[in-house]
């Protein structure tokens, strides 16, 4: 009854949730903040991506996968300029 | 369907992993973290719960405004005196608490299976005569519209608090050319998705709240960047705004009383039409009034007007 | 269809929001907004008294489905109680805050207050009830901030916003169980089909703790004395007199209405424990209060108390005739309490303007320096108190023959006891007033315009209710006040 | 299948008495807003899970209206109390003598 998208679509979940939870690890066990940072914008733009990459898939209208492109489109451009104030914001910290 | 049943306990237990934290974390700011988690996971109880309009206002109100307003104001709250009470009153007080919680729950448990009342029928055969075919906004704006021009002098009264407090949070926005980017690339947008939200609240989830939140939202990161350029906004104009929506509001529930119908009972060929006006103007004041309650005070030093002399004569 | 329902309701609204827009009227509009009220509560009133009752489909919707608006007498009488008393602080504030600014800021929160109130009393749903107690609290908090608020008035204000918040959070709990259960939330539906379920017993509990928060009723009324005392005179004296009041409107709406059959006489009587245990309690905090402001806020307490003895009382009465006779009698002593009330905090605020503090021990000569406003708080002392010639008498007398007659002779005891405690701490006050000062100290009279009010409130608290007390009692009985009372 | 709604409105009275019970306790005015407003969730998670009529049916409008209200109703108190808050905190420590007349 599930037709190829649809098992396309489940394979591509599941190795999005392999990549959230190694991206949380990552952020507990990694040491100082700028290598916390790249492991949240990994699950940022990696893992987010494919889910949505895996929900375009088996969406009936084209138009909800556009809108889910355009989502994955603006969490890139919040979390790029928030990772980059964050990393600012740790330099300026480290030195002192 | 066993799947969805695993999906609701997963969901109930964050929700309540997450309300515990924020209750409990040691320091304030990691309780605002969580306050904000809670709300977007609260988002998608609404939305698992089949109430998009929820889910777009908690999203939005919720975690988004609320969110940022208890951060701006985190750097004036001292942390908390670490003098815990004595260690007897905490259990007691807990315990008791614990008994007065179960004993609910099991009350509103036993408060299942829940029928349709009388009204929730009434709305749904009378649907069309509410001028929008989507149910929650036929309610807030038509057969409750009452309630909701209630609201909207809630939303008044605290703005007007607010104003008369003192002056408004200073912009800490370093304008550095990344946040100005993020701000060009959001803030029309913000606008772009604020006016489709209320268009399409007269057939699908949406409508002037969730609007007006966008908007107010859009101000906040415009806040946030510093923009200094931008015009400043004058005192009558300010009370102009404030003011289009509940004005509107009254003004056209005044209307039917001309001929002798109850108030705020629109004609129904006209119904659709009216309470987008509604909430057209309901959407402007509400995200002035929710930008006020971000800002946590009046932007000009002499609100409510610019007098000639302070002791004008009357 | 009446529409003179949406005249009470949408005219103070009107003027919020045109003093918003035009603040350079906004002087003139209130007095005009202040005498539209009182004209539209006389007819509203008269309109009962010959017994038609208001009932107003909000939306033309059928009150299941839509918000209906009802006034029957005991709305009636409070809203006639609300359009005297907000008439009087209007012309008082009018004076009050000599910076024009502050006024221009206070007038629009003003008749937002307003608006609250008359919404609330007309109100006949549950969620609807629940929105007003939220736009009560809200613009009442934002109202004690007016003005140069000193740390002490915000820390208060703080304070009873977030209590307010805590008690409409358990009103919404309570109102979220009865729409499961029963599945409306208009009044007049749930009247009926209310029945003794555990549900509803803890729906009610919560419906009434909320309130009961809001009231200030013993256990919960820490906020009370210091929100009434630091803010400013007229509004502190629409809080004491009205907020207040309102919510045990809304109490009495609940018990004796909507909860009557899950109403207990244990639940009666607990709440006459708390209510004798606030009257004595209170007198006694007002007898050392060092501030005339803080002693008439301890003075609400106390009169509050009494509010709550006569439930149980009232609940024990027999038969009909002799309940319809108390009911009226709770009614007038609401009325009497708020109206003087309201004198007394506009007389000291006076005092307090023109010398700087109402400290109690240094309020020598002020008998000579204001004589109308200390005569009126003399007069409005006559009303709390509860001696004859003012209505409160007639509730007091009613009271105390009611508790012999079910045989509670306790709340008798606790009236005595409490009068004689008011009368103390007046006659405290009247002794500092009455001290003369030395020919030499400079006697700076104060306009008229500032001291008249609280005069016409006095008078009208013990002579108007006294000897008019007769004819509030056949507009309540003609009424059907509260209904099923 | 009808189970969940019980769930969600048993956890809804869950939150709404540990927010209330946290709003209770003498803490920073930012905790006992977090607290109010996560004890508010609660009262609006037990009225939606009321409104629940399971996969097929629409639920009740009327509870998602009144939640709605009681959202915007939250966010203007929880403004206020803390304008008031930064208010007091920029206020001079000392107590300021200039009497209350304005």
């Amino acid at each position: 009854m599930n037709s190829l998208s649809e098992l396309l679509s489940v394979a591509i979940v599941l190795l999005a949730v392999l990549v959230f939870v190694a991206g949380t690890v990552a952020l507990i066990r990694l040491p100082d903040v700028l290598s916390r940072l790249h492991a949240i914008s990994k699950i940022d733009n990696l893992g987010f991506g494919l889910l949505v990459l895996g929900l375009i898939l088996i969406q009936p209208a084209w138009i909800d996968g556009v809108k889910l492109f355009g989502i994955w489109i603006l969490v890139l451009v919040s979390s790029a300029a928030t990772g980059q104030l964050i990393a600012r914001h740790a330099v300026r910290e480290e030195p002192r | 369907m066993m799947i969805w049943s695993v999906i609701d306990i997963l969901i109930c237990a964050l929700v309540v992993a997450l309300a515990m934290a924020a209750l409990y974390a040691p320091a304030l700011r990691q309780r605002v973290m969580f306050f904000i988690a809670f709300g977007l996971v609260v988002a998608i109880t609404w939305a698992r719960l089949h109430a998009p309009d929820l889910a777009l206002a908690e999203a939005i109100i919720g975690a988004g405004l609320t969110g940022a307003m208890l951060l701006m104001s985190l750097d004036h709250t001292s942390d908390m005196p670490r003098e815990p009470a004595s260690y007897g009153l905490r259990i007691g007080s807990a315990a008791m608490g614990g008994v007065l919680i179960l004993g609910l729950m099991m009350i509103v448990s036993s408060l299942y299976p829940i029928h349709d009342g009388a009204p929730t029928l009434a709305v749904s055969q009378r649907q069309v005569e509410s001028g929008v075919s989507h149910p929650v906004t036929a309610v807030l704006l038509n057969f409750r519209a009452w309630d909701t021009l209630l609201e909207l002098a809630v939303l008044l009264s605290a703005a007007l608090g607010i104003l008369n407090l003192g002056p408004a949070r200073r912009s800490c926005g370093h304008a550095a050319s990344l946040t100005d980017g993020l701000a060009r690339v959001l803030v029309p947008l913000l606008i772009l998705s604020a006016g489709y939200l209320l268009w399409k609240g007269a057939f699908a989830p949406g409508g002037a709240f969730q609007a007006g939140a966008v908007l107010a939202s859009a101000a906040v990161v415009i806040h946030l960047t510093g923009w200094e350029k931008l015009p400043r906004v004058g005192l009558r104009s300010l009370r102009l705004l404030l003011l289009v929506g509940p004005t509107l509001f009254v003004a056209v529930g005044l209307l039917p009383l001309l001929n002798g119908q109850a108030f705020l009972q629109y004609p129904v060929e006209l119904a659709g039409l009216l309470i987008l006006l509604i909430e057209s103007a309901a959407m402007v004041s509400i995200a002035g009034m929710l930008t006020l309650v971000y800002l946590g005070g009046h932007p000009h030093a002499n609100w409510p007007i610019e007098l000639v002399n302070p002791k004008e004569p009357m | 269809m009446s529409t003179i329902l949406i005249v009470v309701v949408i005219v103070p609204l009107l003027a919020s929001l045109t003093c918003l827009m035009l603040p350079r009227l906004s002087d003139r509009l209130s007095l005009g907004t202040g005498l539209v009220q009182l004209i539209t509560g006389g007819l509203l009133i008269q309109s009962l008294a010959s017994g038609i009752s208001h009932f107003h489909e909000l939306g033309g919707w059928s009150p299941g489905l839509g918000i209906a608006l009802r006034a029957d007498a005991l709305a009636g009488a409070l809203v006639l109680l609300c359009a005297i008393v907000s008439l009087a602080a209007t012309v008082y504030a009018r004076r009050y805050f000599t910076c024009v600014e502050t006024r221009y800021r206070f007038w629009p929160l003003w008749w937002l207050l307003s608006t609250a109130i008359y919404a609330l009393l007309l109100s006949a749903d549950l969620f609807n009830l629940y929105v007003t107690l939220e736009l009560l609290g809200l613009s009442a908090a934002a109202l004690c901030t007016i003005g140069a608020a000193k740390t002490e008035a915000l820390r208060s204000a703080l304070r009873y916003l977030m209590l307010g918040l805590v008690g409409s959070l358990l009103f919404l709990a309570g109102v979220s169980m009865v729409y499961a259960e029963y599945g409306t939330l208009s009044l007049m539906a749930l009247a009926g089909q209310i029945a003794q379920t555990p549900a509803t017993l803890v729906a009610l509990l919560l419906l009434s703790s909320g309130l009961l928060v809001k009231c200030a009723l013993v256990p919960l009324h820490f906020w009370l004395p210091a929100a009434h005392g630091s803010a400013p005179a007229p509004v502190s004296a629409v809080l004491s007199a009205l907020v207040v009041k309102v919510a045990f409107y809304l109490l009495l709406r609940l018990w004796f209405e909507l909860f009557s059959p899950v109403m207990t006489s244990l639940f009666a009587t607990l709440i006459g424990g708390l209510g004798a245990i606030a009257v004595i309690w209170g007198s006694l905090r007002a007898l050392t209060a060092a501030r005339l402001k803080l002693l008439a806020a301890y003075s609400t307490l106390s009169q509050m108390g009494y509010l709550f003895v006569f439930i149980p009382v009232l609940a024990a009465l027999p038969d009909e005739e002799t309940r319809q006779l108390g009911f009226g009698a709770l009614v007038l002593f609401a009325l009497s309490h708020g109206i003087a009330k309201a004198a007394l905090f506009l007389g000291i605020g006076v005092i307090q303007l023109q010398v700087g503090h109402d400290r109690i021990d240094q309020l020598a000569g002020s008998a000579q320096r204001f004589p109308i406003a200390f005569f009126a708080i003399g007069l409005a002392g006559v009303a709390l108190v509860g001696l004859p010639p003012s209505g409160a008498f007639l509730a007091k007398w009613s009271l105390i023959s009611n508790s012999l007659l079910t045989g509670q002779w306790w709340w008798m005891v606790v009236t005595l006891t409490g009068t004689l405690l008011a009368a103390a701490y007046f006659i405290r006050v009247l002794g500092a007033g009455f001290v003369t000062l030395g020919p030499e100290a400079p006697v700076k009279g104060v306009g008229v315009s500032l001291q008249a009010p609280a005069l016409v409130l006095a008078c009208l608290a013990t002579f108007g209710l006294g000897l008019g007390a007769a004819s509030l009692w056949d507009v309540l009985a003609m009424g059907s006040a509260g209904g099923q009372l | 299948m009808g189970s969940s709604p019980l769930l969600y409105a048993v956890t809804g009275a869950l939150i709404f008495g540990i927010g209330l019970l946290a709003s209770l306790r003498d803490e920073a005015l930012l905790a006992r807003i977090i607290a109010i407003n996560i004890s508010g969730v609660g009262v609006f998670l037990m009225l939606v899970s009321f409104a629940y009529r399971g996969f097929e049916l629409a639920p009740d409008p009327i509870p998602h209206a009144l939640v709605l209200t009681g959202i915007v109703v939250a966010v203007a108190a929880s403004g206020l109390a803390l304008a008031l808050e930064k208010r007091l905190a920029e206020l001079p420590k000392s107590k300021t003598h200039k009497e209350d007349s304005p």
